[in-house]
This record gives structure tokens, sequence and C-alpha cells, in this order.
């Protein structure tokens, strides 16, 4: 654990609605090791874009630390920030929104250095787009076309590239293939996981899709209303779970293959309830099968039960 | 929530709705022997005291009766509420002898006590001015004698007290009324207020106990009609039977309708142009008659005023005592005004500005800009609100005012005192000239009507030299009606009396 | 064998991709809207008419009487005959179009540029300073546009400045609450959220980012006002509250005419439909650019 | 839902100070003095003095605009400057025309636009459509006061069908309502169509055709309510609007009404009049919106889910 | 194989016209579903799935869309032929369908109930008359008979909502409720078919998989057929009988879920790639081995084969000629590569 890049402490973000507060990341300490991939999964609404957002720190968290190699960044103002901007970058979810769409594809990816003055000249600048595309994969006659001339697959290449433009050590992933058709995903998955090798970013990878997260990240953190419940390396996750709700999860998994059909599938009960004002106590403990008093009354930590495998759960408790 | 009930809701919205506008019935305008008469406006209230709207006064006229009353055609003053009356020597004094068995509207009789009181709230009104100004006391003498003491000789009292701002009223009804009275007054005149609409129409019926005997038409209704083309059809469609005040680009319809028939003649008012001598360039005589020389005053009045006026070189009619033909006159004729400009020698280019608020000057402004264009004078119109208007003007505020004017009397006192002698109110262009105020205070004592038109001619000569004003037009007063209302003739006040009007049989 | 293959369809991609910024192609749009050409016709020709009366008639002609000639009927030297002061009301109309465009396009500017500064605040920025502006635009909306301007008119006075000053400050709100809410809606999109993870100032965010993407609704509404404001304009010198005699603006030229009526009714007709036409020609542009400018179409 | 009632009606409080406050301010600094209008050209300089001080003109402006609000939360508007008689008697005689008018105006423009609207959407691209499209631009460009005068001129003075002038009966409403109808028509026409086309274009609609709903069905039971949403607040803009526009019209045909008023008091400089009857065009728009929102609420159980 | 052919689509063509030009959304699709069974239909975006769905429910766009070639029969009628009147009667009655998005596909103004009671009343109704008398039995004048009232109870509670929520606006109803409902909706007048396009996408995991669970057991209890539509191998894997895999508006490959899933059979090569596109729980490919390039311009199709431009095996006739399928039993296959045998 030498090699702790991002690490934030009992993170946490309410957001004011009429109906009370929402919690929508409630004391979560996640660990992102420079070069690997820590993977967020969870259910809409179980907090992990903010959680991507607070890392960022696009969003003011309530309370709680981020640190960037130990360095608290919250405690930052806009300009000491800035410069830290440019270790972290963002690829989001929606390769439609996430472009401007007054903006040629050659703006877009140089918008990041004329932001931080990072390149002397348009000469430079041009160069250095050149290269972004050629890395992303992005054929240079699209230099200047708009976002709204290309497909999804390649508006993503966009915004990887818009990301790397800065040399980040650091990239938060927000879904950045649940828009994209299963083909298109494979080809920016394998992109990505070539500039972890190459470039050795570290990335928090968020997504609602296991079998994705499993695939590209090396640990793994469930999340399920704003609280972290499992974190697990990424080979326990498939052989051992142990997490109710990540049993539940896994098996609630269509898997593309007729072996499935023989297990009988683990269904849970009822929806996710709401994070307005939750009573302290384990959150999933209304649709757990398992749930017993104990799980009311306080807040379950998160605790190792093997080596890389932590389980927030009292029935591992010990 | 279903959709039932949103039915249900939204038809009884729609009933109370039609409920709240259904249309009150309108009353039935009888045609039979209802006259309708349409002015512009609509009157702020019926209060002869606290009323000099124009509209106002018109139905005032009907409603009220003054002491005495003005025949349309001669100038005559004949008796109304006072049989007759007696001037003292020094023309400071009025005797009024009250008729006798006057009834109000509400059937009481009227008293020598309501004349005097009505005098006197007369006299506290600021409103009624034109009738009250110089009159300093009101008295009762014996049980029919009014006595009226003016602050000085004032030929022309008797026309003042032919105004409508002069009625009579009930003093019980006033005390009794209270602000009331204003809505619901009671008189002695030939018609009673029956309805009012605000802003549509006044309906008024004949008073049966009228001391002159009730009015030959028995319903009389005001209406409102703001856009004089408007009232033209409505006069020919046969909806009103008469309108005052006809826009002149009218006439030529109105002539050649087979059922209209318009009457006009000459006003107590005319058409002029001031000049702000206080300011340059119109400090310079020069200017001022190159002004005089640049109108055209035949354009004028064929081209924008229809030929409705005469023209006029001064201040007072042929008829008027002190008229005199001797003044300065100053032919239409632009080579003599530019040269007059020439010599004036105008150094500095100042901005000059028309002011104005009416839409009939409005027109005549324009023509005055292009002449004045023709001399080489640019000018700028600034037409304003009525209130912004006579606030600039009382300050002094302006070049030049194109306005017209409507005075009590016709006399050349009424016509030009107020605005050509010093100090006086009216007097918003630094016009002073002593020997002008000297004469004309002179003509206002002076008994012997040979000595005032004397001095009286005087003024008007010196007038013209000095020219603090242009005079352009006489102006006249018109009504339309339809041919079968005889007793019809122009009232000089644009006033009219309907209880001179009957139906042809 | 197959690298080829690949290489073919690349080309005939190339051909599809269609190298147009989006400015050519919401004028492509534009043009193939066959009421917006009108639109833009009718409006061109106006203009260039109305400069071209300038050089080819004296001014003095055109507001000068000649009471001789008035209310003549059409004839080939006075193409709509002449009004009640003998004028050439071809002439008139032509000339007015410049006092009625001047008029449009400089209080819509003007009401665009300031209320799009007080809406762009109040939607970047949000919270108390949100409250604040929108109370004060709730009051101005809550007084009728036409009564506002014609109090300002009141105080200031007459005159083509003051109409303008009165038609722009009554239409600040209007603007002031588009900018709003179209500020508000990017301001929460996701390519302001990564600019903002780029590390680009507020005033890069703004000016590059936001403002750029909220112009389609700002154009549309500034087109379709440009009408609105003539017609106000015009009906504000209607009712004598506006440009003063015998300066040819067509609500003047249409009071002028309204006394002759009856009997001319071409002298209220001819400037009606010179407002009408304009206005019209507006709201067909400002209709076409709302159907290219809509992202439904992209 | 009533303490929400309440609750808007309560938020209208400041914003009709602040319109007070707005108009005060500009009529304060309108040339002219009241005092002189009231009494006519002829009174004595003296009068107009002693009335000026009577009606507190002389006093300092906030003192002024105080004691104007204190009358009115006594329920007393003042004493008009241009008649001399208490404000609210005219308003109360005119108002009704005004409400008239717009009430007319609103349910032609209801009445012609809205089923125009739905045929125009429902054939789409077609003749009707065209023809629909371009009339309502035609009647939204229109100068409203002109076609006032093109409508006397046509239906008085050719045809002689109605009365070109007044507003006493039904009759002289019609040309009137007409004129100022023409715009809101014309905007809610093309609201219509556009929502109408919007609605037709979401998931729920499809569903409905999957159930085997007949076209009409869908239009009637499905789309137009849905669209109604959208198209309350066209209408209650445009009541608003001929409220607002009530000043053109009621000029145009002479009718004695609100917006007349307005014209008429602004010139005197009437300020008691010209206050009282803004104040009374911005409640009543502040009543119409607020009857939008709940006639939202009553149609879209989404709204009214959020009232509670 | 049981049962008797239900829907029989015979070389559909369906075609979009619009602004860009025509889009060729189907391409000749031939098919064949028997009762009961359960068909899944699997594509990538713009394969042309939710237009066969259309196609078959005759609601394509009414301005653009077209159905230019071919037969769809249900029970042997052709419903291509059939007037609106008639195919009004068949749509949610005969054929029912689900749509993806929840959120969106429930009138947010009427309560659950009432639209669950409308497609009753619409098929209660058209019995009677040929007529569009739409008011009457809409709910402004008529209130549900307790007879409707008590089907539409047990229906919800068959899905698994509370009848006492039946009263209630969908909004008030999270997504996977919502689901049922529109399945509840599917299923009152017991069709005998379902098209369900995309019915669980939009849900969370944990909800699909409820979905899904209810979905097979109405099936099985009902014995109704159903054309599933979706991008899922995944889900197809676990419910379907038979699959096809659409590319570019036809179809490319078909077979029972046996065929299409036994990985030692011979498969069309984008089949091959879209198993190989998908992460996967249960192996660890350190590298996904995605198909490369992009869907082609569905206004501009290659005449040969759709796939050629981006299949590893691309041959000089794939460039010239569509091939024809090929068959072994159910399985179908339209390749090149197996094109010299005369079966699979």
């Amino acid at each position: 654990m030498e090699n702790v890049l991002i690490k934030t402490v009992d993170l946490k973000k309410y957001f004011k609605t009429p109906k009370g507060l929402l919690h929508a990341v409630d004391g979560v300490n996640i660990t992102v090791e420079s070069g690997k991939t820590l993977g967020v999964v969870g259910e809409s609404g179980c907090g992990k874009s903010t959680l991507g957002r607070l890392v960022l720190r696009l969003i003011e968290p309530t309370s709680g630390e981020v640190l960037l190699k130990d360095q608290n960044i919250l405690k930052y103002n806009s300009r000491e920030m800035k410069k830290y901007r440019l270790h972290m970058q963002m690829i989001f979810q929606d390769p439609y929104a996430s472009l401007n769409p007054r903006m040629s594809v050659t703006d877009i990816i140089a918008e990041p250095l004329i932001a931080n003055n990072l390149c002397k000249n348009q000469k430079e600048k041009n160069e250095k787009v050149k290269e972004l595309m050629d890395i992303v994969g992005l054929a240079q006659r699209y230099s200047n076309s708009y976002p709204h001339e290309l497909d999804g697959g390649r508006r993503q290449r966009i915004g990887v590239a818009r990301a790397l433009a800065v040399d980040p050590d650091f990239i938060v992933c927000d879904e950045p293939v649940s828009a994209l058709d299963v083909s298109i995903q494979a080809q920016i998955l394998n992109l990505l996981m070539d500039l972890q090798d190459q470039q050795k970013i570290a990335y928090l990878f968020i997504t609602h899709d296991l079998s994705v997260v499993k695939h590209i990240s090396q640990t793994i953190v469930i999340m399920y209303l704003g609280q972290c419940i499992e974190e697990v390396s990424n080979k326990e996750l498939f052989h051992n779970p142990l997490h109710p709700y990540t049993q539940a999860l896994l098996s609630a998994i269509p898997i593309p293959d007729l072996s499935s059909r023989k297990h009988p599938r683990y269904i849970i009960k009822g929806e996710v309830t709401s994070p307005i004002e939750p009573e302290p106590g384990c959150r999933f403990r209304t649709r757990c099968p398992h749930a017993t008093t104990s799980c009311i009354g306080r807040d379950i930590p998160l605790f190792e039960v093997e080596k890389n495998h932590k389980v927030a759960c009292v029935l591992f408790e010990r | 929530m279903n959709m039932r009930r949103f039915v249900f809701a939204v038809c009884l919205m729609l009933f109370l709705f039609s409920t709240a506008f259904s249309l009150q019935s309108v009353y039935a305008t009888a045609k039979d022997n209802t006259l309708i008469i349409a002015h512009y406006g609509d009157t702020p209230n019926f209060d002869t005291h606290n009323n000099i709207n124009d509209n106002g006064m018109r139905i005032n006229t009907i409603l009220y009766d003054p002491l005495v009353r003005m025949d349309n055609e001669t100038y005559e003053i004949y008796p109304c509420i006072a049989e007759s009356w007696s001037v003292s020597e020094d023309g400071t004094e009025y005797l009024f002898k009250i008729k006798k068995g006057v009834k109000f509207s509400d059937g009481t009789e009227m008293k020598l006590s309501d004349v005097v009181f009505s005098m006197q709230r007369g006299m506290e009104s600021p409103k009624a001015v034109p009738s009250f100004a110089r009159v300093i006391k009101a008295e009762g003498i014996g049980d029919d004698t009014l006595k009226l003491t003016l602050d000085g000789p004032y030929p022309e009292f008797l026309f003042a007290l032919a105004l409508p701002t002069a009625g009579i009223v009930s003093e019980k009804a006033v005390k009794d009324k209270g602000e009331d009275f204003s809505m619901d007054p009671v008189t002695t005149g030939p018609y009673m207020l029956v309805d009012w609409r605000i802003g549509e129409r006044v309906l008024f019926k004949a008073n049966p106990n009228y001391h002159m005997g009730e009015a030959p038409i028995k319903n009389v209704e005001y209406r409102v009609i703001t856009d004089p083309n408007a009232a033209v059809i409505s006069l020919e469609a046969g909806d009103i039977d008469a309108y005052v005040g006809v826009p002149p680009s009218s006439f030529k319809r109105i002539n050649k309708s087979p059922t209209l028939e318009l009457h006009t003649g000459l006003s107590f008012g005319f058409t002029f142009i001031q000049l702000n001598m206080a300011r340059s360039p119109f400090d310079n005589p020069l200017v001022r008659q190159a002004i005089a020389h640049a109108i055209d005053k035949e354009e004028i009045l064929y081209g924008i005023f229809e030929g409705d006026g005469e023209i006029v070189d001064t201040f007072a009619l042929p008829t008027y005592l002190g008229f005199t033909d001797e003044v300065e006159k100053y032919p239409f004729d632009l080579e003599k005004s530019q040269q007059l400009i020439e010599e004036a020698n105008l150094s500095e280019k100042t901005e000059i500005s028309i002011l104005l608020y009416t839409a009939k000057m409005s027109k005549l402004s324009q023509v005055l800009q292009d002449s004045l264009a023709d001399i080489g004078i640019d000018v700028k119109i600034n037409q304003v609100e009525r209130s912004a208007f006579n606030d600039a003007k009382q300050r002094g505020d302006f070049d030049i005012i194109c306005d017209g004017n409507t005075f009590t009397a016709p006399t050349v006192d009424e016509s030009i005192y107020t605005v050509v002698r010093t100090g006086e109110y009216f007097n918003d262009n630094g016009y002073s000239n002593p020997d002008v105020d000297q004469w004309l205070d002179e003509a206002r004592v002076t008994v012997n009507d040979n000595d005032r038109a004397e001095l009286y001619k005087k003024v008007l000569v010196q007038l013209s030299k000095d020219l603090p004003m242009i005079p352009i037009t006489w102006n006249k007063a018109n009504i339309a009606t339809n041919k079968n209302l005889l007793g019809v003739t122009a009232n000089p006040w644009s006033f009219y009396n309907v209880y001179d009007f009957y139906w042809q049989e | 064998m197959s690298k080829k293959l690949y290489d073919g369809l690349e080309s005939k991609e190339i051909n599809r991709i269609k190298k147009k910024s989006q400015v050519q192609f919401v004028l492509s749009h534009l043009f193939k809207n066959r009421l917006a050409v009108a639109g833009i016709l009718f409006l061109s020709i106006m203009i260039i008419s109305s400069i071209a009366i300038g050089f080819l008639v004296d001014y003095k002609v055109i507001v000068k009487h000649d009471l001789r000639n008035k209310l003549l009927g059409v004839s080939a030297r006075y193409w709509f005959g002449t009004d009640g002061f003998g004028r050439n009301l071809f002439y008139r109309i032509i000339y007015g179009a410049r006092i009625s465009l001047m008029i449009g396009f400089v209080s819509v500017a003007g009401s665009t540029v300031l209320g799009g500064t007080i809406g762009s605040i109040a939607g970047y920025y949000g919270g108390k300073l949100d409250i604040i502006i929108m109370r004060f635009i709730d009051i101005q909306m809550a007084i009728p546009s036409t009564l506002f301007a014609i109090c300002i008119v009141s105080v200031l006075g007459t005159g083509i400045t003051n109409l303008l000053l009165a038609i722009m400050i009554a239409d600040i709100p209007q603007f002031a609450l588009i900018f709003r809410s179209s500020v508000m809606s990017v301001k929460n999109s996701e390519f302001v959220e990564a600019a903002r993870s780029n590390g680009c100032s507020t005033y890069r965010i703004i000016f590059r980012h936001i403002l750029p993407n909220c112009m389609g609704p700002i154009i549309v509404q500034a087109t379709l006002n440009l009408g609105g404001v003539i017609l106000t304009a015009a009906s504000l010198s209607f009712i004598g509250l506006g440009v003063m005699p015998p300066t040819p603006e067509w609500g003047v030229i249409l009071t002028e005419g309204q006394e002759y009526m009856r009997d001319f009714p071409t002298l209220v007709i001819f400037p009606g439909l010179a407002i009408m036409l304009t206005v019209l020609a507006c709201n067909f542009i400002g209709d076409g650019l709302r159907d290219a400018l809509d992202p439904k179409l992209k | 839902m009533y303490k929400y009632i309440l609750k808007r009606l309560l938020l209208m409080i400041p914003v009709l100070i602040g319109i007070s406050f707005v108009i005060f301010l500009i009529m304060s600094f309108m040339p002219g003095n009241p005092a002189r209008l009231l009494l006519g050209e002829k009174a004595t300089p003296a009068a107009v003095e002693k009335l000026t001080e009577e009606l507190g003109l002389n006093d300092p402006f906030f003192f002024r605009y105080y004691s104007y609000m204190k009358n009115v939360l006594q329920g007393n508007f003042g004493i008009s400057y241009r008649t001399g008689m208490p404000v609210i008697y005219e308003i109360r005689a005119r108002f009704p025309t005004t409400l008239k008018l717009a009430f007319f105006s609103i349910i032609i423009a209801i009445i012609v636009g809205i089923p125009i609207g739905i045929l125009s959407a429902v054939k789409q691209y077609s003749f009707i459509d065209t023809l629909s499209t371009v009339l309502s631009m035609g009647f939204i460009s229109v100068p409203p006061f002109w076609l006032g005068l093109l409508l006397i001129i046509l239906f008085s003075l050719k045809l002689g069908w109605v009365p070109s002038y007044g507003s006493d009966s039904l009759k002289h409403f019609i040309l009137p309502a007409l004129t100022s109808s023409a715009c809101s028509f014309a905007t809610l026409l093309r609201m219509t169509r556009s929502t109408i086309l919007e609605v037709i274009r979401q998931d729920y609609i499809k569903t409905a055709y999957a159930k085997g709903a007949s076209k009409p069905r869908v239009i009637f039971i499905h789309t137009l309510r849905n669209a109604l949403i959208p198209l309350i607040t066209v209408i209650g803009i445009n009541f608003g609007n001929m409220l607002g526009g009530s000043i053109i019209t009621e000029s145009v045909f002479g009718m004695s009404g609100l917006g007349n008023l307005l014209v008429l008091s602004i010139r005197s400089k009437d300020v008691p009049s010209v206050m009282a009857s803004t104040l009374l065009l911005a409640t009543l728009f502040g009543i119409v919106n607020l009857i939008v929102d709940l006639a939202y609420a009553f149609i879209d159980p989404r709204i009214k889910f959020h009232y509670r | 194989m049981n049962g008797n052919p239900l829907l029989e689509i015979e070389d559909l063509f369906t075609v979009y016209n619009t602004e860009i030009g025509v889009v060729k959304a189907i391409n000749g699709i031939s098919l064949q579903l028997r009762e009961g069974m359960t068909l899944g239909l699997v594509g990538e975006t713009g394969a042309g799935k939710t237009t066969t769905a259309l196609s078959i429910m005759r609601l394509l766009p009414e301005k653009t869309g077209k159905v230019i070639k071919g037969a769809i029969k249900f029970e042997g009628k052709n419903l291509l032929d059939l007037d609106e009147f008639e195919m009004e009667k068949i749509r949610g009655k005969e054929i029912s369908m689900i749509f993806q998005d929840p959120l969106s596909s429930l009138n947010p103004i009427m309560t659950v109930a009432d639209q669950i009671e409308e497609v009753l009343m619409i098929h209660q109704s058209d019995k009677k008359k040929k007529s569009y008398n739409f008011l009457q039995n809409s709910q402004l004048f008529l209130r549900s008979n307790t007879k409707i009232e008590r089907k539409t109870d047990e229906i919800l509670e068959l899905v698994g909502i509370s009848s006492d929520r039946k009263r209630e606006f969908p909004h008030q109803f999270s997504g996977g409720m919502k689901q049922r409902v529109s399945i509840a909706m599917a299923l009152i007048c017991n069709p005998k078919l379902i098209i369900a396009d995309e019915p669980t996408t939009a849900l969370d995991v944990t909800i699909q998989a409820q979905v899904i669970e209810i979905m097979e057991k109405l099936k099985q209890q009902l014995n109704t057929a159903m054309i599933l539509i979706t991008h899922d191998l995944g889900i197809v894997a676990s419910i379907c009988d038979e699959i096809a895999i659409m590319y570019a508006g036809e179809i490319i490959e078909f077979g029972t879920v046996e065929d299409i899933f036994d990985r030692n059979k011979k498969h069309h090569p984008y089949t091959q790639g879209l198993f190989d596109s998908i992460p996967r729980l249960d192996d660890d490919k350190p590298r996904l081995k995605p198909i490369r390039g992009l869907m082609p311009d569905p206004t501009d199709l290659p005449a040969s084969c759709k796939f050629h431009p981006r299949c590893d095996f691309c041959m000089d006739i794939c460039t010239k000629q569509n091939p024809l399928p090929l068959k072994e039993q159910m399985h179908m296959i339209r390749c090149h590569l197996y094109s010299g045998s005369k079966e699979l």
C-alpha cells in the first residue's frame, strides 16, 4: 500500500432537499493506488457518481478529507486547486452531453491545455492535439469536426483524449461505457486498459455493471445507499462474495451462458429505499434475508475479513 | 382527482364567469323622444361650482340654471333665475331680482337664501373662478333681491354669470348630501339627472317643475365618443342626434348628408402663435416680424383647418368694441421674411422647439415648422401632455407655443388682458409694455364706450407692432345635428341649452 | 485485400462527414425554409430601399407639406397617393422603415445585452442573488409592458430616443428570464463540469462554454422580439406617445391617416401593411431560426 | 392546498408593494402639477398653491409614498386629480368592461385557436397545417390597432353590421374582442400545435396505441389532457397580455375601460388613478397566474403531489 | 417443439423516409414463432430490432416509417392487409407490447388503474359496433364496473403490486413497479403474443432480475408467446427458447438457445464478435476482442454482406454478393464462410 495516490477519509456529502437531508455519500473511505484501477459498483442512486465528483472536488464535500499523495486537497483555494487539477481528470458517462457542441474536436481536446496555459503557441497546441488523437485512435481528419457529427465511440475517444491532455496521474471514469453498444464498449475498455499500461494512470472506475468492473479493476468497492459495504479484490469477488447484497447483485446478473439456467437464482425483494435522513444501521437490512435486530441502531463499519477483503455486515463481525 | 370532477369544476367556473358577466340588460334607449348628444369626453361630476371640464360644463348647462343666460347668435343676455337686474354707477354693484315660484328638481321651492348660498359657494370654490373671480361679496336684500359686489368695474360680468359654473343649487341638498351632491345634484335646471355610466353616457329627463315650462324634448342622453370620426359615423347611422365639435375634415360629408345639418358660428376664441420674448432669438423684434411674414395664414386655414375659421390680423373681431383695421399687418411674404432674418443677423444657432399638446395644433406646428425652415430656422416639435405643457408654459420654458384659447365674453379685454398684461397669470412669454398695461387698466375703469374703444385701439395697434403673439385664425364653434332637430344655433362657448331644441313634428 | 476494402469504406465515410460549422449548418437549414427566405428577402429589400431613399430623395421632400396636393389618389408620381399634408406617402413609408427597424434593432440589442447580463448572473450564481434579481423581474413582469413603456415615455418625453429607451427597459426582464433559464440548464450539463474539471476559470466557463450554448433560444427570442418591438413602437406612436410628427414613423403615418380613414382608406392600409409585413418577416425568420436551431434536428 | 394558495397570495404582497413603488416613483418624475390640472387653467395661483399643499404634493417623496400606501391599506385609493372624484368610483365603473373584453377575447381565442391547433397538429405538414401556420403568423404580426381600424372600415363603415364605437351591448364587444383575440388566438394555435406534436412523440402515446386505442381516443383522452398543461400557461399569459393590450384596443374602439382610463390618467398625471388601476391590473395578473398554477395541480397529479 | 406457428414474418422490408435519406431499417427478415415460445431478438443499436416490433404492431411513425415488402401473418391473417379498425382490435388484445422506459411509457396524468382498465374497456366495447365511440368508453362519463375492477386487482396482485395502490399515479411508483404495471397492462387481455422491447434496460440489476422473474413466471402460467428484444445476451440466455441475432436489418443468425450458446458450433463472425466483446464475470480474459469499425450507415448499406467491412474473415465474394441463409434444422446462418456446403 505504499503506492497510495488517492485516499479519502470518512468522506461525506449531504444534499439539502425539501424532504430532508439526502445522504448521498456517507462516510466513504477508499484508496486508489497509482497505476491501478479501483472499481466502484452500485445501483442508481447509491452515490457512486457523487463520490467521483467529490474525489475531484468538483463538488464540495460536507465533511471528510481527500488526500492526493497525502495532501488534503480540500484545504486548497481555487488557485492552488488549479495546479492539482492537472493530476486528476474525469471521463464522463454521456459522450453526447459531455462535449461542448459548439466546439470542434481540436478545440475540445485543447481546452485543458489552454485553460492551464500548458502550450505556448498555436503550433505547439496543434501538435499536442494531434498526438493525443493518435493515442486514443482518432483519425486526424476529424480534427475539425463537431461532436454531433461523430458517433458515440469516437465521442468517447475525444473525452478520453481531453482527459489525457494534461498528463494526469489519476482519472475518474464515470460509467464511461454504459451508453455504448457492446462492440464499441469493448473498444473503449481496451483503450483504457492500454493507456493504463503505457502511462501508469490510476483509475477510479465507476459503473453499475459488475462484469465490466471486474474486467478492468484490481480492487472493487460495492456501494449501497451512500455507503461502502464491501471492498474486495477482483478475483475474490466472483468466488467469494460475502455481503448479502453483493451476493444478490452477482446472482442477479444474467450470464450469457446456458449453465446459468441450472443455478437457482437468488433474487432479493424490494427496491432501493430513499437515502433521505436514513436511520443508523445497515441500510440494506430492509431487503436482507439475514436481517436481525443487531443490524439496527448502529452503523456497521467496514472490517477486514481476509487480506484484501473487507465487508460491512454483522454476519462477519468478529 | 378524476376526470369527472375536473369537468364539473370547469363547468362551474364557466357558469360563475358567465353569471358574473351576464350582460346587464342594456336599458332601452327609446328612440322616440330621446335626444342623444355626443361629446368627446365624460364629465368628472355634476357639481356646477366644482367642474370646469368642457364636457362637464356642457352637462351643467342643462342641469343647472344660472342667473342669466346668453343668446347664441346676438350674445344678448336674457333673464333666467334673475328676472331683471341693475348695475350701479361705478359698475361694481349688481342687483338681481330673483324669480318667484322656481322649484328644485326635488320639488322644494327655491328661496333667495339658496341663491345667495349658491353665489357664496361659487366664490369659495377654486374651480368656479370663471364666474366668480371678481366677486367679493354676495348678499340677499329683502326677500327677492341678490346683491353682488365686485372688486372693480367689470362690464363682462353678466357673461361670466351666464356660464355653467354659476348654477343655482339647493342649500339644503348640499348640506344634507355632502360629498354625494356632486353625484346626485338638486337643481332648478330644465333637466334632471337620471343615470350615469362613467365614461359612457349620462341620461337626463325633463324637469316637470321647470320654471319656464317643461322642456319639449323629454329625454336627453349625453354620450361619450372620444373619436370624432367615430362620432360622425354614428351621426350618419342615426345612432346619435347631435355631436358637438365636428372635425373640419368631416364638414363635406355632413353637408352632403340628407339627414344631417351643420350649424357653425364664430366662437370666443382664436388660434395664435406665442413667441417667448425672454429668449433669443425672439427677443429681437425683427425675428418676430420675419416669422409673422413667413406664415401663410390662408394655407393654414384652408389646408389644415379646412376653412373652419376666419383669418385675423388682430385679437378682435370687427363686432368687438375697439376693433381697428389700422393694425400692422404681416402678409405672407417669404422674401421679406428672409430679408428680415438677414437684418436680424442671427449669429448663434440655438435649438428652437415648438411646444404644443393638442392634435389640432400638431398640424399647425408642422406647417409652421416647414415655413420656418424656409427662412432658415430649424425647429423641433415637442408635443407633450397637457400637464407638462402647462408646467413648461408657466415656467416660461418654451420657444414657440401653438395654442388656441376660449374666453368668456366677446370683448377685447377678455381676449387679451390676462395674456399680455405684465404679471398676469397667462402672460408666460415675458412680454411687458408699460403703455399697454396702462391702457388696459384704464379701459377697465372707463365706463364710456367710446373712450374704451380708443384705448383698445391703441392696445391692438401696439400689440401688432410688438408682436408678442401672432394671431392666425378666429375659431369657429359647430354642432352637427339631425335635420329634424330644430332650434339649434352654434354657441360660441359650445355650451348648448337643450331646452331651446325641439323635434320637427 | 481486406485492407483495401477497409480503406474504401473509410473514404466513403469522409464524404459523409459534413464539414460544416454550426453557423453554416443553421444557415443551410434556414435557407431551406421558404417562409424564412421570404422574410429575409423582404427585410433586405426594406432595409436597402430605405437606405437608398435617403440618397435619392431629400429628407425635406419627405416631411415638407404641400397642401395643394393633399389627399391625392394613387398615381404614377405618388405610388401610394399623398397624405393630409400633401406628402408622398410612398416615400414616407419607405423612409419609415429606417426608423422602425432602427428602433427595433437598437432596443432589442440593448435589452439583450442588459437582460443577458442580469439573467446570466442570476442563472450562473443562483442562490440569494438569483432570488433578489428574480423578485425585481417579477415586479416588472407584473406590470403590462405596454403600460410600463407608456409610463417611461411620459416621464422622459416623446421622441425616438426616449421611445427606444422605454421599449428597451420594458423588454429587459423577458431577456433576463430567457438568459437565466438557458444558463441554468446549460450550467449543470456535463461539458461544463468537464470544463471545470479541466481547470477553466469562471470567466472562461461562462463565455466559452455556457453562453455559446445558450445562443439558440436567445437568437430566436431576439428575432421574434424585433417584430414585437416594431409593433410596440408603432402602437405607442399611434396613441401619441412615441415618435412625433412629421417624422415618418409608421405609427405616426397611421395616426395621421386615421382622420381620413373613411374617404381615403389607403392612408391607413399602406402604413399598416408595412408594419405587418415587416413584423411578419421578422417572425418568419425567427420561426425559421427556431427550427434550424432545434437540437432535435441534429 | 389551501396553505399553498395562502402562501401564494402572501407572496403577491411584496410584488404589489414593489409595483406600487416603481409606478409611484415613475409618476413622480413626470412633469406637471396635478393641482393646476384639477383646478383648470383659469384658477388663481393662490388657489393652486393651496391645493398643492392640501394634496401633500410638496412633501418629500417617501412621505408621500408612505401616506399613499397607508391610505390604500385602509381601502382609500384617493381622489383622482383628473376628475376630483374618488378613484374607486371610476375604476368600479370601468373595470367590468376591461374584464369582459379580456374574457370574451380569451374565449374566442380558445374556441378558435385550440381546435385549429389540434387539427393542424394531427394533419402535420398538410395544406391545412401550412395555411394555419401562415395565418397564425399573420395574426401575430398584425398591429392590433391597425386590425381594429381595418375591422371598423370593413364591418362598420362598409357593411354596417356592427357598431364601431362604445361598450354598452354585446354587439359593441364583437370587433374589440376579435381584435384583441387575434394575437392570442395565433399564439394559442401555435402552442397547441407544438405541444400536441410534442406529446404525440411521447412513449405513453405509443403505449396507448399499443393498447388498441383508436386515434380519436388517443388524441382526446391521452394527448389533449397532457398537452393542456403548457396550454394553460399560455392562456394565463395571454390573459395578462390582454389586460395590458386593452390600453390599445380600448383606445381604438373608444371603450371606457381600465386601459382607456390608464392612458387618460397618465396623460394628466393623475397619480391616484394610475396607481389604483395598475395595482388592480397587477393583482388580477397575479390571481390569473395563481389560477393557472392551481389548474396545473388539477390536471397534473405530479404537481398536486408536490404541493402537499 | 410444441404448438402451431403463431406469427410468421416473411421477407419483411421496412424503411424510414427521413431528411438525410431513406433509412433501410429492415432488409428482408423472415421469422416463425410458435405458440408459447419465447424468441429473443438480439442486436446492437440500429440493428432494426425495435422496427421489427413496430412493424408487427403496425405502429411505425405515420409520416416516415413504411413497410415496403413482405407479410406478417398472425394466426394465418396478414396483419399488413388489415384496416386500422381491425388492427385496433388486435393491439392490446391479441398482441400487446411492453416498452423500454417505464418512466415515459405510462401516461403521467392517469391513475394506474385507469390505464389498465382502459385496455379492458377498449376491447369490451368494440365487440359491438365498428364505430369510434371513444367518448362513451372513456372515464369521462363512465365509472368502470366491478367486473373490470376485480380483474384489474387480480392482475396487479399477479405482478406483485398491492391493489390498494391502484388509484395512485405513475409518478408515485418506482421504476421497477412501473414496469410491473406495464406488464400488467400488457397481460390483462390474455394476449397470445407479447412483444417486450428492452423491458429491463432502464432498470437496476436487482430490479431487472425481479422483473425478468415475473415475466418468466407469467409467461408460463398464461402460456403466452413472447418476442423479447434486447442487446443483453445474458437475459437471452436465461429466458429465451429461440434467438435471432440481427445486424443492419437482417437476421444473420437464428437458432435455439442451445444452438447459439454452444461455443463449439459454427457461428456467424458477428455473433462470435459479440460474445468476445462482453467482459464476463466467470472468466478472466486479460483483453477483450472487440469487433472493429462501426455500424454501417443505414442510409447507405452495402448491397452485399452488410457485415463485410468489419469482418475479419472477409473474402472477395463477401463484397459482391449477399449470402443466402443456410440452415441446419432450426439453426440458420447467413455467411459466405459456410456457403461451401448446402447445410451447416
